[in-house]
Parts: structure tokens; C-alpha cells; sequence
């Protein structure tokens, strides 16, 4: 019996030999992004135009990984967040909160007297404590996400500021300034670390029950309760993982600038969620990208890139960047609705 | 007026006050240099008025070719753009950086590439990691007002006086905010409100309508800055109060206008050179091209130039306005 | 009966609006081929097909929703291109969707005025639409839903009824319902009825969908097949044509849409879910009963007497006030679905879209949602293990098309509904609860459902089921709850019992 | 037989007689907002008993006010946005951008030589139109409006400065200061224009055709659509309407600092945000309450008063501020459920 009169081709597709799907689900993720590496390439052929060698350089491409690093592994954990059609307003103070706690005098001091892995480990401990926070006020307390990581946002970014008496901290421990801020293999420590967070978030994502879990909240959360998923427990976790990364984040900007400070990740949380966004993960929930985050990211760390290396007066690259961001989307959008005609 | 300088290391200069036409063998043509800029967001008009002055610096020289990156209060982002310099190869980087210490490691970087770097305004954790910095004396202008205020109310020893600052979390911030008061304590005076602002008019404003409500009576204010002192004036306009005088920092000309004009509440505001990251991108042709200042004897530029945060009052006001910026 | 003498004169009828060779495609399906369909006035046009055979989509395409690929319409023998919902609606075509298309933050009254508000001045005029409403749902019979009311509130049956006001409220000459009856129980379709005869003896055409036969005898006049995409039937006289052969039309084969016989329980089988002393509501009086391995317990009832609640309260999704719910024997925590799932239980809630369906993902996610956890190792999951289980569950329910990596919401209405049956069945389970489990489905597929509900039935797993159409609960239970007002009113033997005899319980309940 | 079995009672209610259907919309509007009322009570006791006189002052009360008008005008443009589950993270560029453009030399100019009256309707005019693109993108465009108004927000910001050369413009029109900046009936005129602008949102969302199907296309846009709504258009015009009253919230901070600067309205959009969604309404639409939105800006104006005359640092009122937030919802929360059990 034949239903689908028209779709033989596309059944068919899915119909193959089963060592092929793993290559199917890839090509899919780059069909479905298509959009924004078109965009990225544009960018990169802008780049070149523009700039010559200088952006087309290994050191130019390191450069624009290490600032992408800091806000992707943040965004990595926003991706989750939004794919439960949650928000996180409150990564960057987080951010903040974590990097001022770890490099507090005590903190470093006792780091220095242990191992210096005490200063990231802390960080991280911080970061995903207050994520827990909100994930309980939001999975528990039933507080809106915006409400609930908006008051984060201040109540983390006061303690910070409070925790440090608004001077900027300096970092002396020296093993963790050469281990996370030197290079390894020659690929600078942070950007390693990136590619790591994304690879594992791309995996928990899309290749795990949590992953799965995770959509389904954010397809349906009604749904996925009646299914017999711990859907509470679930968004806690998720905003933990969020609050987690920003805790990543903190160290990682901490080696970056050898300093923990109050004012680390300041407006952090529109980039990162627009990096999300971008990168085609819906803020109503239920679908997201790493990959398409990850591309997010490098978007808008290429478009940084190419205004340093060229000579744009301040006001127009504001300018700019508004244009391109709706030009890159529109791009993204002609090109699906193309794919999905054919 | 008495004015104190911070306390002066070995190595550090004062700037001459009228500076913008500079015709000396200074100004004459050498050798092309690329020198790279990098400023905070212009999201003040104290900054956007240093980030312009040294835009326009630059035009001024035709072996200078600046390279501007968007301004940005990300230190990660301003890390990449210097970044971007080094790799791209500059001959001298005019850094401004957002937040001093978090900038230190970059750009030691460029000085180890062999990439002079002026830092103006926000200093770095170490000395090492710049060749030249410019910059405007905090300490000193808070002791400036502080001693003017001192001297204004004479032995009132009850007097309420009323502190804006500008974004608190800043050390240049904190450092004018040092200044004053122990300028203050000299006279057995103390800031009895203080409500910080952000820099720009609107949130002068909210702060002095704010800061106005809870002193209902003041001798003096101290605003940290002129251009959200626009805003602050309009806030002490609307409510009606007169009752003390105040000061400035920055040194607009706009403010200088309401000194001038004599029935305003500003008495006096301390020059906090908006032309220091210009200076900075002098200083960086001038490094660039393996030049001394031609008015030293010294055949290197300093290490450390120190501007000199001059009070402005009705009675001096005529020699400051026309080198004034217009916030 | 007084419609007969109605439509006595179909011959003189003018031909109202005609569709001519309407042609529709969505990415990787076409949904329609070279659809011919034409309406006269006064008559009620039936449309028929299998779930998925495209009778949504023509109507859609009829009420501006969708632009067709190809073909054209004519109203009054003028060609007329719709390219909103609002040319079609000032046209003078009413619209009940499939889909419920209220907003539920709304009140009764500003759902029904929807886009063609009373107001002066752009100043809405709040008590003429609450006066005007509270009419319009009084000429359907039903005073008691309360126009100021948020139609959230409301069951999916009053739903129906306000959308069913809306239609009414503007002038009409066509009126197409999609399976309105699907929600309502035969009390209502009754009503229902009343409203169509009154509609065509105005003149005013009707398109009726739906998918029981029976009412199609009592209420239609012609009658067009589709099939895949095609018309293959078309202006067929009710009154010329056997159930049969419309069955065939519709699937190409026969089907004979009887209950396959309620498998025997052996004594002694032991009980599997037990309800003890169950409270739903505070000062309701609480419910026992216990189901057997392999038996299937009916729940009759009018609709909004309180089944789904009952259903709900079992399972955990929503917190009893006391009482006790076992699986086995073992106590269940109230009000967890997480552990009624965990402890064996399943539930195929009523509003699919809404409860059970993650409309915007793959087949395959829909199937695995409540077992994920299985399909793979230490958390990971396995997609070819996946792939291959929707594959089997799509053959077993023959849903269309069998495509497991499309996405639920671009099925139709009756394949959404076996998804959700699929769900469970993959995940196997000892006590099942099917709210509605036919609502929406096609005669062939209603005939696997039941074969399906029988099997499960020899396979020792209990089964609740609730529908609103008593035949069906008669036919696959082996006992029968009647509810009315949230109290049981009576329990018996299926096989005792009768449609009429239900139907004065029930009554007589409500009267009490 | 029922379809709404539910609440004898709370029929009742509504089978009330005509006249008390006024009466009865006050006390839900009242009964809704219960929460936040409530919280401001709270906040006024604590201002009273911590500043005393200084905080119940008529003058005190006034500067609150007068601190609550612009981004309460602003604010009433977001809720509707809000209400048709977008959001609108531009408005404060929009802002700036409007008072840049109605404050350069010319405008001035022209407007001493005519009517001051043209410098708010410039700022009204391009604050409408900036919105009116905004709109068209995210409308007809099917731009996210997350990224859309993200874009905005960099292209007006970045405008503005180019517009105004970065430099603080002093308005020197004496009959606009005084006729925006001064005072009628001894009340300062913008909290007059706050308190027309909320009324005129008040009316417009709830008692015309255009705020019913503001709430119709937020609660539901596909069925909004099937009614024959326009979906496209009201969306645009929404739009158009945040940029209308960000342009009004122009002048009135025009006449507040007397300067138009392009730093006007930084962060604007994140207090916006919070004070509708603090007010009730919901991020993912179809319900709106001007008043609850009222209620907010107010919230936040007297805590950031009542912080001031305490003489408490910025770090301190940032804890506390994220602390009262969720405290404030969850109290909201608290009475929402006790009053549906009664
Ligand atoms: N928006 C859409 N995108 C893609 N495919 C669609 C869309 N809408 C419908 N279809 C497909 O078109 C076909 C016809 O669907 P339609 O909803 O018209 O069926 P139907 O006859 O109404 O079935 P049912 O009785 O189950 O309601 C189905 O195969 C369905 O999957
Ligand atoms: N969340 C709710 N809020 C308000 N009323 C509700 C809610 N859920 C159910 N009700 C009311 O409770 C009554 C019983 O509903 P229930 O769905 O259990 O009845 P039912 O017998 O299953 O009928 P149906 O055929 O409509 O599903 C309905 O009239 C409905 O209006
Ligand atoms: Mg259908
Ligand atoms: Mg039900």
C-alpha cells in the first residue's frame, strides 16, 4: 500500500543500508546549517578581500578561536537552556561570581600551596551551584526563567562585586596561568578546551537519553511528564549544566586576562544567546543546534576579527553588525525554505 | 587654588597644558607608521570625546595610519583586538583598556613581539608591560576637588557634602573616590551621600535626583565627571536647590561655560584630559619612529606622563575653555 | 424525518462552489491530485476518506489556509482565488477546524467575535458580544457555557461548541466542519444535527467530515471519496450507497468494522491495577475498583462527566486528593506519572496535540519518548536499535506515511493518534488507560485499533479505555463503569448491557 | 449536562448585573495584581521606616515618579510586544537614536524657528519608524524578533552615534524645556505623559479591537490567522507602536537631562523587560496587564530610591534587587493559587 504517493525518493533514503545513517545525520546537520556556513564563508571571503594574508593567517584563525572560546562554551550550555525553551540571562554574572571566588586571596593561596587545578575546579563548583539555583527556583519554585535568572543576573553579579571589593583580582598562581592560558600542541589551551565542551555537548545532545530527554521538555513539556519524564528534575539539571559552563567560562576568561573581576562577562548573556539563536536553536524550544551555536559563535567572533583588522570608524561597525546579523539570517531562512522544495 | 600632584616616582613627567598645536620638529614627517587603537565602548561622552580626539590626532599626521577597533567593554573582545594588532603586525598599540589588570598579559605579549605599547587612562598590573603610559592623575583629581572644597567651606565643620561617581567598579573610580576623601579628612570633612552614575547624562540625573532626596541639605557636591554632570544639572535644576555649590571633573566646555557664566551651582571642575589617548597615539608615532619628545633633553619618551589635573575655576576659566572639549 | 423533505428537490439545487482540479503539494508529499468537488446550496456534502487521504488539506485549501498548486474555485460559477483565511471567511465560508482553532487565554465571547469584533469606534462593545454569544450558544443548546468564561476552561467538547458559535456568528453560506462530532458524545451529535438541518434549510451548504459512518447515513446528502490525494469517488447519493462500498472506496479493500470478540478471562487471574478509595476532587465520593490481567475495563459516560479526570488521577498526572492506586500490589506515589510509567502503567491522553505528541520532532522520538532510556547503553542512545523499533511499530499500525524521520505535526489527524498508541506498545506495558483512543481514526485504522486493543487484551495486560461512543466501549470491555457527574452510577458486565440503557443512567445520574 | 462543570460560583460572578461589570473588571485587575501590590506596600513600609519623612515626602514620591516615567512609557510599548509573545531588546537604542536625531543642530534650529512642538514629534516620528522596520523584519520578513531587535539595537545605537558625532547635544529650546520639563498643576509634565500614555495602553489593549486581537494573536497566531486576522500587519504595527512610545520616552528624557545624547537609554531594554514581565505578563503571550506593568516600573523605581537615600552601595542594592525580585514573584504566585481555591 502506497500513502505517500510523492515521497518514494525520500523514503527511500531513510530505507538504506544502516551504516549509512550515522553519514545521513551528518549531512543532514550541515544541510540544515547551511545557511550559516554560507554566512561564515561570506564572511571569511569578506575577510580575505579585506584584509589579505593578515586574515587569512594561522595566527589571525587561533586568534579568532581563543575569542570565540570563552562566550562558546558558555553558549554550549545556553544551548540546553533554550532548547527547553528556557532562558539564561544570568551566565555572565555567574561568570563573574566564579572567576571573583576562585581568585579571592584565600582561594589562590590555597591553590598555591595544593594544585593549581583547585583554582578551575572552584570555579566550576561556583558556577554550577548557582545554576542549581536557578534550576530549583525554576524547576521547583515555578518561577519564570527570565525572573529567576534575571534576579541571578544582579544577586550574582553584587556578590561578585562585594566578594572583591570591585578591584580587580590578579591571578599568581603560575600553574594554572601556563596550563590554561599556554598552548598545547601548539593550539592555545582554551580553544582546545571549546572544541572539547562542544564535542561533549554535541554528544550529550544528540546522542544521549538526556539529550533526547531534553528536546522532548522543550517540544512538550505536558507531553514528556506524561511519558513518565522527571521533567523537574530534568530542568534543574539543565540549568546546573548551564551555570556549569559559565563556571568553564570563568576560568577560561581568567587565564585569558591572568585577573578575576566583577566586571568578567558584563553583557555576556546577549551574546551568548544570540550566538544561540543564530545558530537556529528555537526559543520556543524543542529544537537545537550545537552545531549551529558553534557556528553562532565564529560568526560573530570572524565579524570582531575582520572590524579589527580593517578600519572602520567605531559607530559604523555598530551599524554594520546589526546589518549583517539580519542579512545572515535572512540568508539562513532563503536557503531553507529553498532545501525544503526541493 | 592648591593643587597636589599624586606622589611622583623617579621616572614620570608632567604634560604642558596647551598641547593640541604642537609645531615643533615634532610634527614633521617620518617614517610611515600603522598604529593600533583600542578604547572601551563608547557608551560614555567622556570616552566617546577621548576615543574621537584621537581619531582626529591621527588625521593630523600623514605618516600615521590608525587602525581603530570596536570600542568594547569585553575584555575578551579587547583582548582579541590586540591580538589581531600583533598578528597583524602594528608598529605601536594605543591601548585603553577596559579593565587594566585584565589587559596586562596581552599586551606584554605585544611588547615581547617587539610591539611598543602606550597604555592611557586604566594602568596595567605591571609597569613592564607598556612602554609609555599616559595617564590622567584619578588620585589627584579627587584630591583636587576635595582641597577646593576644603577651601570653599573654610572651617563649617558640619558641612554635607554629596559624592557622584561615575560606573564604581572601575580603579580609576575608586582611585578619584581615595583622593577625595582623604583630601576631605584634612579638613576634618567626610562625604555624608554618595550615589554612583554611570558616565553618561541619563544616569547623572537619576543619581543626583536620587542623591538631592536624600540630603535635604548639602554644602557641596563633588560629580565625577562632566558629562553626566549635564544630567546632574538638570536633576538640581528640577528640584529647585541651590543651597551649595559643586564641582566637576573632566573639563567639558560646556561645564566650563556654567563657571564662566558665574550664577551657576558650578564653582570649578578639575581637568581630566579627554586628549590623553591622542596624546597616547602622539606618543606612539613618536615611539614608533624612534624619536624623543623635542622639549627633553631626554633622547627617549618617558616612561610615564602623568597629566596634570589643573582646578578650572571662574577665575582661570578663560585660559581653559578654548582647548575644552565639547562633550 | 423533515431532512428528507428538505433536500427533496436536490436536482434544482444550484451548485454553490466548485473546486476544479485542485492540486496540493507539501515538501515530499502531495497531498492532493486533480481534486474535483462541488457543494450546492442547502445540502450537507459529505467528504470521506482514510486518515491522510487529504480531506483537512482540501478544505484548507477551500478556506484560504493553504494556496493550492494548482486548479481553481468558483463560488457562484465566478473563479475566486483565496489567499488568506479572511478572504475566504468575507467570502462567506465558515471554517470548524480540525484542530481546535480557539485561543485559549480568551474568553468564550471574544473567541467567538474573533476578527470581526463589535465595537464602536475601534472601542470593543463588550456587552453586545457577551449578550450576542450567550444567544448564539443558546440556539446550540448549551446556556450553561458562560460567554465571560476563558475557553482554557472548557472541555474539548465545549471547545467544539464555541467553535461551532464562531461559524455561526457571521454570515454563512458554506460551512465546512472538520470532524466536529469526534469530541462530542451522541447526545451532542444529536444536537449538533438539529443545528446542520437548520443551517441547510436556509440554504446555507454544509461539508461534513467525519469518520463514522453512521452519522454520515443520518445527516449527509452526497457524498465525495478521497483516496491518497485523489477523488475517487465523487457526488455519490447517501441514500444509493452501502457502507460497504464506501468502505471499499475508501481503503480498496473490505473491511467488516466489528469488535473482535472480548478475549474469555480465566477465573482466578489476578487483579493488576487495583483503585482503592480514590478522592479526585475534595467532597467527591471516592472510587474502588480493580482491573484484571487481560481485562478491559469500560468507561462510559457523557462527556464531561469526569472520565478523563478518573484517568488522570490514576495515572499520576494529576494529584489525587487521597486514596490509593496499586500496580501488582505495589502502592504507587500520588500523583507521579513518574512512577506509574516506571511501575508499568501507559496513557494515551485525549488532546494528543497537546499531551502526548512532540509535534515538531521526528516519528521516531515520538515513539521512543516514554522509553528512551532503552534504546541504547549507559545513556547513549542507539539509533539504529531506534529506527528499527518505529520502523515495526509504523507496519504493525500502518501508519502513512512510513516515514519515521518525519515530523509529527506534518501527519494527519488519525496517524497522530496511532503514534501515541505506538508510544506505548513499543514500550510495553501491564495496565494501559486509552482516553478516546478512536477519536480522529479511520475505519480501517478503528478496525486494527480494536483487533490491536484485543490483542493486548490475550497478551494479560490491563486496559482502561474511555470513549464517548458507547458502542465502542460496549463492544471491546469486559466491564463497564458508567460515570455521571464524577461518581460511578453504575458497574456491570458489557454483555449486559446496552447503548439505551447507559444512556437513562446516565440521565438519571445527572438528574440526581 | 456541562461542559463547564467547574465553578457555580464563579459563573455567578459573571451573570452579574451590567452596571457592576466596571466594578467587577477593577477588582480582578486589582485581584490579578494582588501580588505586586503587595510588594510595593512592602517597599513603601520599608522606605518609610528606614528614611522616614524623607521617603514619604510629596517631593521624594515625585522624584520616584518622575524616575518611573520613561521607562514606564517605554514599557507600555513592551507590553504589547510582550503580549503577541515577542520581545523588543531595541528600545533603548531606538531611544537614543530618536533623541540624537530631534536634538541636532538643525532640528534645533528649525524647531526655535517654528514650534518646539517639532522636537517631540521628531523624536516621536523616528522612534515609530525605527519600530515600523523592526516590525517589517519580524513580520513579513519572519525574522526572530530576538535577532531582529538584537540588530536594531546595534544599528540605532550605532546611527546615533554617527548622528551626533558622539557628542552630548544641548537643547537650547527654551519652550520645549519648559513645556516637557517643567510642571503642570505643580505635577512635573512627563509623569503626566506617563500617566496619559498608560491610560491610552490601558484602553487600547483592553477595550478596543486592536488589543483583543493583540491578546488573540499572542495567545494563539495560527488561530488568529484562521479568524481572519492579519496577523502580518498587527505584528508590524505592534512594533511600530514599542518605537512610538520609545520615541515619546525620547523627549520626555530629552526634557529630563535637557540634552539628547547617544548614550540615552543604555540598558534601557533589560529594565523594560523586567518590569512587564515582573507586571504579569507573559513571555510567551497572549496575556498582558498594563497595570501589572505600571506596577513594576514602580517597584524598581522606589527600591532604587529607597537604596539611595540609605546611602547603600550599588553591590548591596544589586543582591537585594535580585533577591526581591523572586521574592515578589513567588509571593505573586502564592496569592494566585490561594485565590483560585477560594
Ligand atoms: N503542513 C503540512 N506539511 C506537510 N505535509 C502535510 C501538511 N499538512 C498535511 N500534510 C500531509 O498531507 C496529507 C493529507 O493530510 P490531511 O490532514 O489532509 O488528511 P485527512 O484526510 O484530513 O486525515 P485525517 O482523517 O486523519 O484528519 C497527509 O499525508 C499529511 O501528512
Ligand atoms: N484543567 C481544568 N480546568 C478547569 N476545568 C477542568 C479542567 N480539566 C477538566 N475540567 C472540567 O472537568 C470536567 C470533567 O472533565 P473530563 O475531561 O474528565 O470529562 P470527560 O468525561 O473525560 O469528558 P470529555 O469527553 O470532555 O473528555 C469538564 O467539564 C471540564 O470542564
Ligand atoms: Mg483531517
Ligand atoms: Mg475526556
Amino acid at each position: 500500500m502506497s500513502f505517500a504517493t510523492s515521497s518514494h525518493a525520500r523514503s527511500t533514503v531513510h530505507n538504506r543500508p544502516r551504516r549509512s545513517v550515522l553519514k545521513w545525520l551528518l549531512d543532514a546537520g550541515l544541510r540544515r546549517n547551511m545557511g550559516l556556513i554560507f554566512a561564515l564563508i561570506l564572511l571569511c571571503v569578506v575577510g580575505g578581500l579585506t584584509a589579505g594574508e593578515r586574515f587569512a593567517d594561522v595566527n589571525n584563525m587561533m586568534t579568532i578561536l581563543r575569542l570565540a572560546a570563552v562566550t562558546g562554551v558558555v553558549s554550549i550550555g545556553a544551548t540546553f537552556v533554550i532548547t527547553i525553551a528556557g532562558i539564561d540571562l544570568s551566565v555572565g554574572a555567574i561568570l563573574a561570581l566564579a572567576a571573583v571566588w576562585a581568585t579571592t586571596l584565600s582561594g589562590q593561596m590555597f591553590a598555591e600551596s595544593t594544585s593549581w587545578i583547585f583554582l578551575p575546579i572552584t570555579a566550576m563548583a561556583i558556577g554550577a551551584a548557582a545554576g542549581l539555583v536557578n534550576g530549583i527556583l525554576i524547576a521547583y519554585g515555578k518561577v519564570v526563567s527570565f525572573i529567576t535568572t534575571l534576579a541571578m543576573m544582579a544577586a550574582a553579579r553584587g556578590l561578585a562585586e562585594i566578594i572583591s571589593d570591585k578591584k580587580t583580582q590578579l591571578i599568581s598562581v603560575d600553574g594554572f596561568l601556563q596550563a590554561i592560558g599556554g598552548d598545547l600542541f601548539g593550539i592555545p589551551t582554551i580553544v582546545l578546551i571549546f572544541v572539547l565542551v562542544a564535542i561533549g555537548g554535541w554528544v550529550l545532545l544528540n546522542r544521549t537519553t538526556f539529550g533526547r530527554r531534553t528536546f522532548a521538555i522543550g517540544g512538550n513539556a505536558e507531553a514528556a511528564r506524561l511519558a513518565g519524564i522527571k521533567v523537574e528534575r530534568h530542568t534543574m539539571i539543565v540549568y546546573a549544566l548551564a551555570g556549569l559552563c559559565a563556571g568553564i567560562g570563568a576560568f577560561m576568561l581568567m587565564a585569558r586576562t591572568t585577573t578575576g573581576s566583577a566586571t568578567h562577562g558584563t553583557g555576556l548573556e546577549l551574546d551568548v544567546i544570540a550566538a544561540v539563536v543564530i545558530g537556529g536553536t528555537l526559543l520556543t524550544g524543542g529544537r537545537g543546534s550545537i552545531f549551529g551555536t558553534v557556528l553562532g559563535v565564529l560568526i560573530f567572533s570572524t565579524l570582531t576579527n575582520i572590524f579589527a583588522l580593517n578600519n572602520l570608524s567605531l559607530s559604523v561597525q555598530l551599524v554594520a553588525k546589526g546589518a549583517i546579523i539580519v542579512i545572515a539570517v535572512l540568508i539562513q531562512r532563503q536557503l531553507a525554505i529553498r532545501q525544503s522544495r526541493t | 587654588s592648591c593643587v597636589s600632584n599624586s606622589p611622583a616616582p623617579s621616572n614620570e613627567s608632567s604634560d604642558a597644558q596647551n598641547a593640541p598645536a604642537a609645531a615643533g620638529a615634532n610634527a614633521e614627517e617620518g617614517k610611515k607608521v600603522t598604529i593600533g587603537l583600542s578604547v572601551p565602548a563608547a557608551d560614555h561622552g567622556f570616552m566617546a570625546a577621548m576615543t574621537d580626539l584621537a581619531v582626529e590626532t591621527a588625521k593630523d599626521y600623514p605618516d600615521v595610519e590608525l587602525k581603530v577597533s570596536e570600542g568594547t567593554n569585553d575584555v575578551s573582545v579587547q583582548i582579541s583586538q590586540v591580538e589581531t594588532m600583533i598578528n597583524d603586525k602594528v608598529d605601536a598599540i594605543v591601548l585603553l583598556p577596559f579593565d587594566g589588570a585584565a589587559l596586562t598579559k596581552v599586551a606584554q605579549k605585544a611588547m615581547d613581539a617587539g610591539i611598543p605599547v602606550i597604555n592611557v587612562d586604566r594602568e596595567f598590573s605591571t609597569a613592564q608591560s607598556s612602554r609609555v603610559t599616559v595617564l590622567g592623575d584619578n588620585y589627584g583629581v579627587g584630591v583636587s576637588a576635595g582641597d577646593f572644597i576644603c577651601a570653599e567651606l573654610g572651617d563649617k565643620k558640619d558641612a554635607k557634602i554629596g559624592e557622584i561617581p561615575g560606573i564604581d567598579s572601575l580603579p580609576l573610580t575608586q582611585e578619584r573616590s581615595e583622593g577625595f576623601k582623604d583630601a576631605l579628612a584634612k579638613c576634618g570633612l567626610e562625604v555624608s551621600n554618595r550615589v554612583p552614575a554611570e558616565f553618561t547624562v541619563e544616569s547623572g540625573e537619576r543619581a543626583a535626583s536620587n542623591l538631592l532626596q536624600a540630603a535635604p541639605h548639602l554644602d557641596a557636591i563633588w560629580n565625577h565627571d562632566d558629562d553626566q554632570g549635564v544630567g546632574v544639572l538638570a536633576a538640581i535644576k528640577a528640584a529647585d536647590r541651590s543651597e551649595f555649590f559643586m564641582v566637576g571633573n573632566g573639563g567639558s566646555a560646556n561645564m566650563m561655560r556654567e563657571i564662566q557664566s558665574g550664577d551657576s551651582v558650578v564653582k570649578a571642575t578639575t581637568v581630566y584630559p579627554a586628549y590623553q589617548a591622542a596624546d597616547g597615539v602622539r606618543m606612539a608615532r613618536l615611539v614608533a619612529q624612534e624619536r624623543s619628545l623635542e622639549d627633553l633633553l631626554d633622547i627617549e619618551i618617558p616612561r610615564k606622563v602623568v597629566l596634570y589635573a589643573a582646578v578650572v575655576t571662574k577665575d582661570n576659566v578663560e585660559k581653559y575653555l578654548p582647548t575644552a572639549f565639547e562633550s | 424525518m423533515s431532512h428528507d423533505e428538505v433536500n427533496s428537490g436536490t436536482d434544482e439545487q444550484i451548485t454553490l462552489l466548485e473546486m476544479r482540479g485542485i492540486e496540493k503539494r507539501f515538501p515530499g508529499i502531495i497531498a492532493l491530485q486533480q481534486v474535483s468537488f462541488g457543494v450546492k446550496a442547502g445540502e450537507v456534502h459529505c467528504l470521506l476518506g482514510q486518515n491522510g487521504a487529504g480531506k483537512s488539506t482540501l478544505i484548507k485549501v477551500l478556506a484560504g489556509v493553504h494556496q493550492p498548486n494548482d486548479g481553481e474555485i468558483l463560488l457562484d460559477g465566478r473563479q475566486i482565488r483565496f489567499s488568506s483565511p479572511d478572504d475566504a471567511i468575507k467570502a462567506g465560508i465558515g471554517t470548524m477546524y480540525q484542530e481546535l482553532d480557539l485561543v485559549e487565554s480568551l474568553t468564550v465571547a471574544q473567541n467567538i467575535f474573533l476578527g470581526h469584533e463589535k465595537s464602536r469606534g475601534g472601542f470593543s462593545s463588550h456587552k453586545a458580544e457577551q449578550v450576542e454569544a450567550a444567544k448564539l450558544l443558546g440556539r446550540l443548546g448549551h446556556q450553561e457555557i458562560s460567554p465571560s468564561m476563558e475557553v482554557g476552561e472548557l472541555s474539548a467538547a465545549g471547545q467544539q461548541i464555541v467553535s461551532m458559535a464562531r461559524a455561526l456568528s457571521r454570515e454563512v453560506r458554506l460551512i465546512i466542519m472538520d470532524e466536529p462530532s469526534a469530541v462530542l458524545d451522541s447526545e451532542e451529535v444529536r444536537n449538533l444535527f438539529e443545528t446542520v438541518r437548520a443551517l441547510t434549510a436556509s440554504g446555507v451548504a454544509v461539508i461534513y467530515i467525519s469518520h463514522r459512518l453512521e452519522e454520515i447515513r443520518v445527516i449527509g446528502d452526497r457524498i465525495t471519496v478521497l483516496k491518497d490525494g485523489r477523488a475517487v469517488a465523487s457526488n455519490l447519493e447517501v441514500s444509493q450507497t452501502s457502507n460497504g462500498e464506501l468502505i471499499t472506496h475508501m481503503t480498496g479493500r473490505t473491511i467488516s468494522n466489528v469488535f473482535p470478540p472480548v478475549v474469555s478471562l480465566l477465573d482466578g487471574t489476578p487483579d493488576i491495577l487495583q483503585v482503592e478509595e480514590l478522592v479526585i476532587a475534595p467532597g467527591q465520593e471516592p472510587l474502588s475498583f480493580n482491573v484484571r490481567a487481560g481485562e478491559v475495563l469500560g468507561l462510559a459516560g457523557l462527556v464531561g462527566s469526569g472520565r478523563s479526570e478518573i484517568l488522570a488521577a490514576i495515572y499520576g498526572s494529576t494529584k489525587p486528593v487521597s486514596g490509593v492506586v496499586r500496580v501488582e500490589g505495589k502502592k504507587l506515589r500520588p500523583g507521579s506519572a513518574v512512577a506509574a510509567v516506571k511501575a508499568g502503567m501507559g496513557l494515551c491522553p485525549e488532546e494528543r496535540k497537546s499531551q502526548a505528541l512532540l509535534l515538531d520532532d521526528t516519528l521516531i522520538s515520538n515513539f521512543t519518548l516514554a522509553s528512551i532510556g532503552r534504546y541504547g547503553t549507559a545513556g547513549f542512545t542507539s539509533g539504529k536499535n531506534e529506527y528499527q523499533v518505529s520502523m515495526e511499530q509504523i507496519g504493525k499500525l500502518e501508519l502513512r506515511p512510513a516515514d519515521p524521520t518525519r515530523e509529527a505535526r506534518t501527519l494527519s489527524g488519525g496517524n497522530q493518534q496511532k503514534i501515541v498508541l505506538g508510544r506505548w506498545l513499543s514500550h510495553g506495558c501491564k495496565v494501559l488507560l486509552l482516553d478516546e483512543p478512536t477519536r480522529g481514526v479511520d475505519v480501517g485504522a478503528r478496525s486494527e485499533i480494536y483487533q490491536l486493543i484485543s490483542e493486548l487484551s490475550r497478551a494479560g495486560i490491563a486496559i482502561i479505555v474511555v470513549s464517548s461512543e458507547l458502542e465502542e466501549v460496549l463492544g471491546l470491555s469486559h466491564q463497564v463503569l458508567v460515570v455521571s457527574e464524577n461518581r460511578i452510577v453504575h458497574r456491570g458486565m458489557a454483555a449486559e448491557l446496552s447503548e439505551h440503557q447507559i444512556l437513562d443512567l446516565v440521565m438519571e445520574g445527572t438528574t440526581l
